[in-house]
């Protein structure tokens, strides 16, 4: 008997369900595909109560930068879980006036570069609220494409070709300053350094590293008191390139920077790799908040990293 | 059932192989169970009627600093009685032993093999300890504190783990 | 079909001297390619349609980029497929790799020189039409099997062996079922077939509601064995709900994983020539092939008239319901009627026999594969089994002696 | 002549396959079409989140727990934020818990709507799949306008909500709920009733309670084995006390209790259910109040541990949190429910058909996200 009622429900639960795919094939088109070029979805519209900014009511998808009113905080930065943003800030001249931001703040750190790294952007929104001048957002520009004639990664040298165009560099710094400045900070830290060890051989003391320690120490914490404009944040990491303005400060040479030609807009910006190599970190903070700009994933592969580089493929393939 | 009251039952049974019970600083009662007598200690958990510990929520391995013992962590919970105790055991970084509680929970084989296969912690009696999330031939013990990845792996780089 | 093609080439004065012998083969070959452009044609079309309906079954666009609203999509994709690389894996058996799929083309290609297009239009008209489409398609599992057995891979053996033992299951209650309507007929020729459902008649011989002749009407038990035969044949050319060969979700693509480019796009070809050539069966066997479902002009009227009533109806009921369903049939039926009361001349044309009507039949039994397709789960391999041995086997028996019971009470024969 | 000997197939099902949902590896042993052993092989997808969270500030590890279970992320990051919490002893706005179970439940029911499409896609049925992520678009609509995100969302943060919802938020759940009613009636014609989903998925792989628990399995597939255990409703974290619901229970209609059809039917049901969860909520939802005002400036957790579980759409989600006051956690384990799940497939995936195997793993709703972790 429960052959034939076994058949019977059979037949009506198939005609059950033929019911409703008969019943969407007549339908009028509520379809759901889009047609995505011509088409596109209705951005919603959302108030997250961040400043007036109309744009920011929108999805989270691009991550831009107000670069006019950065203040080079390095917040969003430290916030940062993937370390996308890559930050590199030198100290302002005494007689520099950068500018102000829209919030009437002075802006006391020339940010030489300002790279985000759209590729390793993960979308989750976490550097935007610590910016102190909400000029960090995302944007709803959802649609990554190049017009550029994107090389695929073939070779271990062209390793991060293939995702050049998701880089994005925000600061106008021309790259003749950044070097200059790159120099006045590696001689103001050759000059520390020569001063080091004339103290050292001064002292002649087993105590010399001792008061080296110390005297860093006071660095940093004057140079943190200078940089740190938000109370929470912890020391940076960057301190040691900080240009410190102890006994004698060394003004920006700001004639070689007026002579620089104009900034190139805000595509890539080639730089060679020692400018963007950051120095070795003095110390390890808390593990977040390590913000090594790695060459090899954060910029271009250009001359300076090329042997690692080959040295490398060498190594894979044997 | 309170953690204190199984705490007292178990530390009757078990003299001083129960070696303490933690309720500072943890938002579950803990008894620290000596690492040998652990089987023991979790089949009377399950088999006792006033227990009936008869579903391991969670086995975690952990290493506190990189230098003290490992410890390994399990929360039992007894869907009759709907009450719970946390057992922790701790084994020595050098030759991390544990008694495996597999055969009595079955879902420990998969947890135990996870915490050897990120901690190297060997619990014995398991049926088929090897690793299970990373490589067979991974070296190293990953969640470790005091674990440097190597350079390679089968002639693939390692990303440095920020 | 050939005889005549034959003649006519011989009927103009440049070709007369190639002699009968030639004149014959010529118009064999080219009969052969005909049938060949219909089924690679066909192919693509059915493909369009089937992506097509799936689609608005399941509240999408389908392919809506090349050409107006997608037409060319899958011309294009048959070019893709034409310039894939050709790839036999290393360890695979190469013979057998190179020849599985052009067995499964040729076996289902092959059939359809029996098959009646219209009056005239057919290329072999046998005696023996309906067993020599029977046994030709079921050498199609041969093929399956050298796929799946020279691919050397897993997957693909299951595939072949689970298609083996369902095609052949299957060709039994498929084969007894076909066997009632031949019981009927007395003939194998599938043109006496079709002109013995000329006509128009009662509903089961005595339901006095003036239906065609077709052989789905002639009593209950060719009803049901009209939809026997339709899921036996389904499941003998693979389709959803019996699609375990090539079972998507279990073994990849059964045995057509490892096969690529132009040998993949054979597979899909004979697929969708399996699939036409059931729907003509069902057409021609229990449908009237050819024949017009009106037995004349005013007969076309009427039934239109009907039609469009009842579709006016049902929209207005469902409309006033949910409010959800498309009124485009109802306007299609409505201009069909409105022209066959206008131009009797349509009238004629709609109540006269022809290929119109085979290829709208077999159109509608196609979409009904694809309805099935789309809406069901696939069955199990034993469960497959269940229901070709225990349901549909005896079902097909008893209608075979139900037939013959009928037709000894209707008095269409006599002991 | 040699014996012809007939021996057992071992047959490689995945980490490429079309249904073993992302990277799984099943080793299968197999006899003809019976299956006489299954070996999972996992870590395909390993992405070392633990390693990750040793690493991380607290704040920066909730976008990591969403991507662990990405099919629930919402669910996830519920779990890891009331975790944290509860160390911290950090008291939420009710607006927020408010909504915060609205959203949860709104992810429940889009994981469920992908688990039951999921389960009618491996037995071959592809429609209701089409049917079923349509009505996920809207739920993820409805996430897009409040989080600005569709799959991995970082919304629920530790000590409230990433934002306030939008206006309009409510009114358009409501609509959603409105209409989701009537096409789950439709999931039920065309698939639950079906004669050959129910030959395929009833009486196959019958998980019995003690079975089930022995081997930690969690969430529905627990319950289908009969066994009411619903954290939820056990142990009422956030403010689920306050809602009426049912626990749907598997009750073997179609077959045996603990069958892939019950496991199958008590999502179906548990979908019911947190609709009416979300419609209590919005009905209560407060109108006032900070999303935002008790998320802590630094979120340090006192010294101590911690394991935490809460109900995610797959079962129990547990973090287990070991904290020395600092702001990186030292140890931070994720016991994934779908981990302990799909560690059950050997015992009840025996002695079944290779189409069988599939079915089981349907029905046990795996994300390989959150067992590789």
């Amino acid at each position: 008997m429960s052959y034939f009622s076994n058949i019977s429900s059979a037949i009506t639960t198939l005609v059950d369900g033929m019911k409703v795919t008969m019943g969407y094939f007549v339908r009028p088109r509520e379809h759901v595909t889009l047609q995505y070029p011509d088409e596109v979805w209705p951005i919603p519209t959302r108030n997250i109560g961040v400043g007036e900014i109309e744009s920011y009511n929108t999805i989270r998808s691009k991550l831009v930068v107000d670069f006019e009113d950065c203040i080079g905080c390095k917040a969003c930065e430290r916030a940062c879980p993937v370390d996308c943003i890559h930050i590199e800030t030198f100290k302002a001249g005494p007689d520099e006036d950068i500018g102000t931001t829209k919030n009437d703040t002075k802006i006391k750190l020339r940010v030489t570069s300002f790279i985000i790294d759209m590729s390793e952007c993960m979308f989750c929104d976490l550097c935007t609220p610590p910016c102190p001048e909400d000029c960090i957002r995302m944007t709803p520009d959802y649609q990554f494409i190049s017009n550029d004639n994107v090389k695929l990664a073939v070779t271990p040298e062209e390793r991060w070709r293939d995702r050049d165009h998701l880089i994005y560099e925000f600061s106008k710094v021309s790259p003749i300053e950044r070097a200059q400045r790159q120099a006045d900070a590696e001689k103001v830290a050759a000059a520390k350094a020569a001063a080091m060890e004339a103290k050292k051989a001064a002292a002649e003391k087993a105590a010399a590293a001792k008061a080296e320690q110390e005297a860093r120490e006071a660095e940093k914490a004057r140079a943190e008191a200078a940089t740190a404009t938000d109370s929470e944040a912890p020391p940076s990491p960057f301190i040691s390139e900080t240009p410190v303005d102890s006994a004698e400060p060394t003004p920006i040479n700001i004639p070689t920077m007026e002579s620089a030609p104009e900034p190139e807009p805000m595509d890539r910006i080639e730089v060679p790799m020692e400018t963007i190599k950051t120095p070795e970190i003095p110390e390890v903070k808390p593990v977040s908040t390590e913000t090594t700009a790695e060459p090899e994933t954060s910029s271009e592969p250009d001359s300076s990293s090329e042997p690692e580089n080959s040295s490398k493929g060498e190594t894979e393939n044997g | 059932m309170t953690e204190q009251e199984i705490f007292e039952d178990l530390s009757r049974k078990f003299g001083d192989k129960i070696i303490e019970f933690m309720e500072e600083g943890t938002q579950n009662p803990t008894v620290v169970v000596d690492a040998g007598t652990l089987a023991k200690v979790a089949t009377y958990l399950k088999d006792d009627v006033r227990f009936q510990f008869n579903s391991l929520m969670n086995l975690a391995g952990h290493d506190a600093d990189g230098e003290t013992d490992l410890s390994v962590i399990y929360h039992l919970y007894s869907t009759e009685l709907k009450h719970y105790i946390t057992l922790k055991v701790f084994t020595s970084r050098d030759e991390p032993k544990v008694a495996s509680v597999a055969e009595l929970h079955k879902t420990a084989n998969w947890h135990e093999r996870e915490a050897f296969d990120l901690y190297g912690i060997n619990f014995e009696g398991h049926p088929d300890l090897k690793r299970i999330l990373m490589e067979d031939d991974w070296e190293g013990y990953p969640l470790r504190k005091d674990y440097v990845p190597a350079e390679f792996y089968r002639g693939m780089r390692i990303e440095k783990v920020k | 079909m050939i005889q005549l093609l034959a003649n006519w080439i011989l009927s103009f004065d440049i070709l007369s001297g190639m002699g009968i012998s030639v004149a014959w083969g010529l118009s064999l070959f080219i009969v052969a390619a005909l049938i060949f452009v219909f089924v690679a044609a066909n192919a693509i079309v059915l493909v369009y349609i089937e992506r097509k309906v799936s689609a608005f079954m399941q509240v999408r666009l389908g392919p809506m980029r090349v050409g107006k609203f997608g037409t060319l999509q899958t011309v294009a994709d048959a070019l893709k497929l034409l310039q894939k690389e050709d790839i036999i894996p290393r360890s695979a058996d190469k013979v057998l790799f190179i020849i599985g799929p052009w067995v499964i083309l040729v076996a289902s290609v092959v059939t359809f020189a029996a098959i009646p297009f219209s009056d005239t239009l057919l290329a072999a008209n046998m005696n023996i039409g309906l067993f020599y489409i029977v046994s030709i398609s079921s050498i199609v599992v041969l093929g399956i099997v050298m796929a799946g057995w020279a691919s050397n891979n897993k997957w693909s053996l299951y595939g072949a062996m689970r298609s083996a033992a369902q095609i052949i299951s299957y060709e039994i209650p498929v084969g007894i079922t076909l066997i009632a309507v031949v019981a009927v007929v007395g003939s194998l020729n599938l043109q006496t077939i079709i002109q013995e459902q000329a006509g128009t008649g009662n509903l089961f011989h005595w339901i006095p509601i003036p239906l065609p002749n077709w052989f789905i009407f002639h009593s209950p038990f060719l009803f049901v064995a009209a939809f026997v035969y339709l899921i036996g044949a389904t499941a003998e050319i693979n389709r959803t709900p019996f699609d375990i060969p090539e079972s998507e979700s279990e073994l990849v693509a059964g045995f057509m994983t490892e096969f690529s480019g132009l040998r993949w796009a054979l597979f899909f070809l004979s697929e969708y020539a399996n699939a036409t050539l059931v729907a003509f069966l069902v057409s021609i066997v229990f449908l009237g092939g050819w024949q017009s479902p009106f037995a004349d002009y005013e007969g076309t009227q009427i039934g239109f008239s009907i039609i469009t009533l009842v579709a006016i109806m049902w929209t207005l009921f469902v409309r006033a319901k949910t409010g959800r369903l498309s009124v485009y049939p109802l306007g299609l039926s409505l201009v069909i009627t409105i022209a066959a009361w206008l131009f009797p001349g349509f009238a004629i044309w709609m109540a006269s026999p022809g290929i119109f009507w085979m290829l709208m039949k077999a159109g509608g039994i196609i979409f009904m594969l694809m309805w099935f397709r789309w809406t069901f789960p696939r069955l199990r391999v034993d469960q497959l089994m269940y229901v070709s041995w225990k349901v549909i086997l005896p079902l097909s028996l008893i209608n075979l002696m139900g037939v013959a019971i009928w037709m000894w009470l209707t008095g269409e024969i006599q002991f | 002549m040699g014996r012809l000997h007939a021996e057992e197939m071992v047959l490689n099902m995945g980490p490429q396959h079309p249904s073993t949902h992302g990277v799984l590896r099943l080793k299968l042993t197999t006899d003809g079409e019976i299956v006489s052993h299954i070996e999972p092989v996992i870590g395909y997808l390993h992405r070392s989140f633990e390693k990750h969270a040793e690493n991380l500030e607290y704040q920066m590890i909730t976008p990591f727990t969403g991507r662990c279970d990405y099919i629930a992320a919402m669910g996830s990051e519920h779990g890891y934020a009331m975790a944290v919490e509860k160390m911290m002893g950090i008291e939420l706005p009710e607006r927020v818990e408010y909504l915060r179970v609205i959203f949860a439940e709104l992810q429940r029911i889009a994981s469920h709507l992908v688990a039951v499409g999921t389960f009618g896609l491996d037995v071959g049925a592809i429609t209701p799949f089409i049917y079923c992520f349509r009505e996920r678009e809207l739920i993820l609509d409805l996430f897009e306008m409040a989080s600005g995100a569709r799959l991995l969302y970082n919304y629920i943060w530790i000590g409230g909500l990433a934002h306030d919802v939008p206006p309009g938020f409510v009114e358009k759940t409501y609509e959603f709920l409105d209409a989701f009613d009537e096409h789950v009636a439709e999931y039920n014609q065309i698939l639950t009733g079906n004669k050959i989903f129910v030959e395929r998925a009833a009486d196959i792989g019958v998980m019995t309670p003690e079975v089930a628990i022995n081997y930690g399995v969690t969430g529905p597939s627990l319950r289908a084995s009969g066994v009411n255990i619903d954290i939820r409703r056990t142990e009422p974290y956030s403010i689920y006390d306050r809602f009426d619901f049912d626990v749907p229970l598997g009750q073997g209609l179609q077959g045996t209790i603990g069958d892939s059809w019950d496991r199958y039917y008590v999502r179906v049901l548990e979908m019911g259910e947190s609709a009416k969860i979300i419609r209590q909520a919005l009905d209560q939802l407060p109108v006032e109040g900070d999303v935002k005002s008790a998320i802590p400036r630094r979120i340090r957790p006192p010294k101590g541990e911690i394991y935490f579980r809460s109900e995610n759409p797959r079962g129990e989600l547990g973090y287990y949190i070991v904290s020395n006051g600092k702001n990186v956690p030292v140890r931070l384990k994720m016991r994934s429910p779908a981990f302990s799940n799909l560690s059950v497939i050997n015992e009840i995936g025996q002695g079944w058909m290779i189409s069988d195997v599939i079915a089981i793993l349907g029905s046990l709703d795996i994300v390989l996200g959150e067992i590789d972790r």
